[in-house]
């Protein structure tokens, strides 16, 4: 079904929405909003592993399985760390992560 | 060679009586302690006594002359193989003469206190420290060698600065017993590098070694070492420092006067007839190094005694309180055992100032001892130590005032009387060695009968002050020992040292030179008649005196500054330009020092504490920049 | 043909709605597009025929972390609420560092030479993912289904504390 | 068992019998148990000692035990006393009886308070049995470190400051001691064969003098600092002042010996060549200590600061005559140690 797209197709996605990820991740000062970003970065992640398992071992699901766990912890991250953020919310009445500075000294 | 291990005991038994009253005494009824503590040292006294019977005459040694006998030692510290420290008693003709002074002495008082310290608080603590200053002091004398002698040397300060500080509620005994340990300890110093230089250039610690005429120490190479003197000098100089520091000698006789705020019996016990005379005792213990090896050492003994004397007998006329006059009196007559054996010679007739001397020394002890204990029973009867409160008191108390005569006479060298016969073997020696020295010597005879009868009749005569309450007599414990000292002040004199205690230990015979004795005598007289005309009734004579010396009186009188000297010296100067800026540069550089880098660390951790802000996002930012630059350099530019 | 038009459809979905996640100011919308973007890479795995990978990423992801995501948005903020941008420095900043960061990485990937494999595919019907997952021989994959669901039930109960609401306040001040 | 070994276990094991006490009398008596079972033992260690001394064994090290604990790195756990590791032990063993009843007051924390002290205690009993450097090291950290806990929570005055203080500055003297100790270790035996920690077989082959040229300042400083050498003394006023009575006696008793103890088991013993090198150096440092400290203490108010002086004249003499590196000198050293160690616990026991 690829046809003749080639492999670094799908790296420059991947390596596109990883960086747009990571920007999110930089500027959203909303919790959540972070959170999102870190799903799109593990989505980057997962076409990676999924386009290499394709393209250069198709003869075997390593790629395949890998992105199922990550997907798997995905699901526990979002869920401890949405904990978490409601838990912040409840302390600080806010999820602004600059309020959010115990972590220092 | 004949047994004298069991002098062992004579200053074991004190110290075991020591610690038992230490530990036990606040247990027992206060008057218990104090016969325990006297029974003690009654033990001691009689094996003295026997010791002494023994040596001089019925162990017949005296045919070879007197040896020193080491009754006893063993190796204490064993420091290496050439450097061994021993613990010993040692038997010769002074030790036993010092055994004979301390114990008697110490009895007496021992007795004296029962009756003087009754219904003071801390009594058996004073009777301990007494056995414990009795303890060290035995010790001391019988010590083998110059490290023991150290050792006992060191507890006898401590035990006389415990007693001077026995009243330790009353500011003024704190701060002399302060003042005695700190000036005693100064000296003393000098005594540690004496020895150490003596017994570094000889081997030993040995005093039987060292004073071998063919010892190391007197066959130590001589020549300049320093200043133009032998080392041999210097450290016998330095030796005599610490003798000079005990004995009150000038310059370092401020303590002594200041020790009189102990408790009377302990002035006369320590500061009279024991502890003052340990300096005379160690220059005559090394007398053969001073007089064989360095003479010039000895010539320094003989200055500083003479001016001692005559230093301390002018300001004791000025004096009013009676124990600082007697405390002068016995700086005074110590100078003239220092100066006597300054002017000694070594071996036979030439030794007569060696003998004089320990002559002096005994019968000092003797009388000087029988002032203090009077000068304690006067002070009993009246609560004040000044002259001003007394007069007319011979009415009242008897025996103290005959006793107390007897004493004054003594000590002014009346015939027959004991202080007589030693005063003028001195005078003989002084004569033949240093005219100077004989003339000062003279003065000071003159000076003392001035001012002992000064004492004598402004205590015992003139017109009765108005008492709070009459005075009484004491109770014959302390009337007892007075008159066994005075006996002893009487007829201590006919006692025949030089043919006991001699340099070499070869007996001599020694004259009465009349044309010595007889002047002496006379300006003794001339002194007492003075005193007499002056204050036998009160008159104006001793004011207008005062007038004509004027200045020198005023000096005098208040001891010719030297205790001013010594609080400049060390306030003013060390204090101030050595302590107190190292001190400020202890706080203020090393200590800022150190707090300037902690100071420095913690600014540098302030300023990169920043790194650590606790914004999640600026730590992703510096990460992700972080593994770029990672990547750029890893991928890109490391090859 | 089809086939690459399909893909440049959905890369450009992906990319768009990406940008749109962290930039768009209301949050419940940014999750709706983080929804978009997801769905489109289901559809990227359906044309990696990689099926049963295709309808995990639809249900756990689309389907359940998005509508985590979404509770608790809700749950915290108003749907009118306009989330706070950072500020121009900061922004500036990340989009430098950023831009780099994926010049960098595309520099490097279009450098390479990727040598696609010729063998024949391994198929990845539910059959075949099931297999695997419980086959501890070569090609099996128990041990990491184990620790994934351990770690699963640890996240489950980890949530489920931290979540809960504390009657004493005595532990988190 | 080694008799030696009991010296490390009986504080451990009273240790574990405090926390069991329950109340302040209770661990009161059982510390002080413990540490009368300790003094009795140091009495039979010295009777013992010199029995064998006397019976002829001339051993460098009697009561020897060797056994490995980290055979990776040739650590051992090997022990031994001599004549001067003998008399420590009996000082130490006084200090820290008399120690204990000098805080029978102690009522804050006291289990914790008597913990400390006696961990403390433990860790100065290894350090001078240890023949090992690197567990002789470990012992003393072992020592060090319970000293903040004492200072800082059951102190006076500016207490913070001052535990702060003389930990930070005892671990900047430990730092350096571990450089040495590693060069030391690195050189301990010839290229090609085992690196030893053995102080014994580490003084048989001798370290290249280059080495010990370099090695030697450390480690004498190291231990110098807790030898309180001067210009690293200034810990020893602030500590001391504001310790309380126990620690201070304990402190100045016994821990500044360590320095001592520590400049003569592995400064001197080990380089012997760069020892008599450098001596001048720290002859003139030693030198100034002794007469600094006296000057120092001469005009101090506070008793505590006059003692903490005092003893930073008498350790500075220690260290001096350590230096000096001859029979007579060392023995002088030994005594003045132990008597300082009397002397001064005494007067902060006193002074408290």
């Amino acid at each position: 079904m690829t046809g003749s797209i080639p492999l670094q197709y799908f790296l420059i996605i991947s390596t596109l929405m990883f960086f747009i990820g990571i920007y999110g991740f930089l500027t959203r000062k909303n919790l959540i909003t972070m959170l999102m970003s870190i799903e799109l970065i593990l989505n980057s992640v997962n076409i990676n592993f999924v386009a290499f398992n394709k393209y250069l071992y198709p003869q075997n699901l390593q790629g395949h399985f890998f992105t199922l766990i990550i997907i798997a912890i995905a699901a526990a991250e979002a869920a401890v760390a949405i904990a978490i953020i409601i838990n912040i919310y409840r302390n600080f009445r806010s999820i602004d992560v600059d309020n959010v500075d115990e972590l220092k000294f | 060679m004949v047994d004298y291990t069991y002098t062992l005991l004579i200053p074991l038994i004190p110290f075991v009586f020591f610690i038992l009253i230490g530990i036990t005494g606040h247990k027992m009824k206060p008057i218990v302690s104090g016969l325990i503590g006297t029974a003690g040292l009654g033990i001691a006294a009689i094996l003295s006594y026997i010791t002494a019977i023994r040596y001089f005459w019925t162990d017949h040694l005296a045919e070879t002359g007197y040896k020193s006998i080491k009754a006893f030692e063993v190796t204490w510290l064993h420091l290496t193989d050439k450097l061994t420290i021993n613990i010993g008693a040692l038997i010769d003709p002074i030790s036993v003469m010092m055994l004979i002074v301390i114990t008697t002495v110490s009895l007496m008082v021992h007795i004296y206190s029962i009756g003087y310290m009754k219904g003071e608080r801390g009594y058996h603590r004073f009777f301990a420290f007494l056995s414990l200053f009795s303890f060290s002091m035995l010790g001391l004398v019988l010590a083998t060698n110059i490290f023991q002698m150290y050792i006992f040397w060191e507890l006898v300060g401590v035990s006389s600065f415990l007693l001077i500080g026995f009243y330790y509620e009353k500011p003024s005994a704190v701060a002399a017993s302060k003042k005695a340990f700190i000036v005693t300890r100064f000296a003393d110093l000098g005594f540690l590098i004496g020895i150490l230089i003596l017994s570094f250039n000889t081997g030993t610690f040995d005093f039987q070694l060292l004073t071998s005429p063919t010892g190391p120490a007197i066959t130590m190479p001589g020549g300049a070492a320093f200043m133009g003197m032998s080392l041999l000098t210097w450290s016998l100089i330095f030796i005599f420092m610490g003798g000079a520091g005990k004995s009150a000698m000038f310059p370092l006789h401020v303590w002594l006067p200041d020790a009189m705020e102990g408790p009377t019996p302990v002035s006369a016990l320590i500061h009279a007839a024991t502890m003052v005379v340990a300096g005379v005792y160690l220059v005559a213990r090394l007398f053969p190094v001073y007089a064989l090896g360095a003479p010039d050492a000895l010539t320094v003994v003989a200055w500083v005694g003479g001016i001692s004397s005559l230093f301390a007998a002018i300001i004791a006329c000025t004096q009013t309180d009676i124990k600082r006059v007697l405390a002068y009196s016995t700086m005074s007559q110590i100078g003239y055992m220092m100066l006597a054996l300054g002017v000694s010679g070594y071996g036979g007739e030439n030794g007569l100032g060696f003998m004089a001397s320990n002559f002096h020394l005994f019968t000092h002890a003797m009388f000087k001892a029988l002032l203090f204990l009077g000068a304690g029973a006067i002070i009993h009867a009246v609560h004040s130590n000044d002259m001003k409160d007394m007069g007319g008191l011979r009415k009242y108390l008897p025996i103290t005032h005959i006793t107390f005569l007897i004493a004054c006479i003594t000590i002014a060298g009346i015939p027959p009387l004991a202080g007589f016969w030693s005063k003028d073997e001195i005078m003989v020696a002084a004569w033949h060695h240093n005219k100077i020295l004989f003339s000062i010597e003279y003065l000071v005879a003159g000076l003392t009968a001035f001012y002992m009868f000064r004492l004598y009749f402004s205590i015992f005569w003139g017109k009765a002050t108005h008492y709070h309450h009459t005075p009484h007599e004491a109770p014959y414990v302390m009337t007892i020992p007075l008159m066994v000292l005075a006996f002893g002040a009487v007829f201590a004199g006919f006692l025949p040292f030089h043919a006991l205690v001699t340099s070499d230990g070869m007996p001599f015979e020694s004259h009465l030179d009349y044309s010595i004795a007889i002047p002496s005598v006379l300006i003794a007289l001339f002194g007492i008649g003075l005193a007499t005309a002056m204050y036998l009734k009160s008159n104006g004579l001793p004011d207008k005196l005062a007038g004509i010396f004027g200045h020198t009186y005023k000096w005098a009188f208040h001891k010719f500054y030297m205790d001013e000297v010594y609080i400049f010296v060390t306030k003013k100067i060390i204090f101030r330009f050595i302590s107190e800026p190292v001190a400020w540069f202890d706080r203020h550089i090393v200590d800022g020092f150190m707090n300037l880098i902690a100071r420095t660390v913690q600014n540098a951790s302030n300023l990169i504490k920043d790194l650590q802000s606790g914004r999640l996002q600026q730590y992703g930012y510096v990460f992700v920049t972080g593994a770029l630059a990672l990547v750029l350099i890893f991928v890109y530019l490391w090859n | 043909m089809n086939s690459e038009v399909m893909f440049y459809l959905l890369a450009g979905m992906i990319l768009v709605f990406s940008v749109l996640t962290v930039t768009s100011r209301k949050i419940l919308r940014a999750a709706v597009y983080l929804l978009f973007v997801l769905i489109s890479t289901a559809a990227i795995y359906f044309m990696l025929e990689y099926t049963f990978l295709a309808a995990v990423q639809l249900t756990v992801y689309a389907g359940g972390i998005v509508v985590l995501i979404i509770f608790s948005v809700l749950l915290t903020s108003h749907i009118s609420e306009k989330a706070i941008m950072a500020d121009r420095k900061q922004s500036l900043l990340s989009a430098l560092a950023v831009g780099a960061g994926a010049l960098l990485t595309l520099l490097t990937i279009l450098k390479f030479t990727f040598v696609p494999s010729a063998l024949p595919a391994q198929t990845s019907t539910v059959t075949d993912v099931g297999n695997a997952l419980i086959s501890y021989e070569r090609d099996g994959f128990a041990l990491p289904f184990e620790v994934i669901s351990i770690l699963l039930l640890a996240a489950l109960i980890g949530a489920i504390i931290v979540a809960r609401k504390e009657k004493d306040n005595a532990i988190i001040k | 068992m080694n008799i030696l070994s009991l010296f490390i276990l009986i504080p451990l094991f009273t240790i574990i019998a405090i926390l069991f006490t329950g109340n302040m009398k209770q661990t009161r008596i059982v510390s002080a148990v413990g540490m009368g079972i300790q003094l009795i033992l140091a009495g039979i260690l010295v009777y013992l000692y010199l029995a064998e001394r006397n019976a002829g064994n001339t051993a460098a090290m009697l009561f020897y035990y060797d056994a490995v604990w980290f055979p990776t790195l040739n650590i051992h756990y090997t022990i031994g006393v001599d004549g001067i590791s003998v008399a420590m032990i009996a000082l130490t063993s006084i200090v820290v009886f008399a120690g204990i009843f000098a805080s029978w007051m102690v009522d804050y924390l006291y289990r914790e308070f008597f913990i400390s002290l006696i961990l403390l205690a433990s860790g100065v009993f290894g350090f001078f049995i240890s023949l090992d450097l690197f567990t002789m090291f470990l012992f003393y950290e072992v020592a060090v470190i319970p000293m903040y806990l004492l200072i800082g929570l059951w102190g006076s005055g500016p207490k913070e400051y001052s535990a702060m203080k003389l930990t930070l500055m005892l671990m900047a003297g430990s730092a350096l001691l571990f450089v040495a100790i590693l060069g030391i270790y690195f050189y301990s035996a010839p290229a090609g064969s085992h690196l030893t920690f053995n102080l014994l077989e580490i003084a048989k082959n001798h370290i290249p003098i280059e080495m010990q040229r370099f090695l030697f300042p450390f480690a004498f400083i190291g231990f110098g600092v807790l030898g309180a050498l001067f210009p690293f003394h200034t810990w020893s006023p602030d500590g001391h002042a504001s310790a309380p009575t126990a620690v201070s006696m304990l402190h100045a008793g016994v821990l500044m010996k360590l320095g001592g103890y520590g400049v003569f088991r592995v400064a001197i013993y080990l380089m012997p060549e760069a020892a008599h090198e450098q001596a001048w150096i720290f002859l003139i440092l030693t030198g100034i200590s002794v007469v600094y400290g006296a000057f120092g203490a001469v005009v101090q108010k506070d008793l505590k600061y006059i003692n903490a002086y005092s003893s930073v004249s008498h350790c500075g003499l220690v260290l001096f005559a350590i230096l000096m590196m001859n029979q007579t000198a060392m023995n002088g050293a030994v005594i003045q140690m132990i008597s300082h160690g009397l002397m001064t616990a005494l007067f902060f026991a006193l002074s408290a």
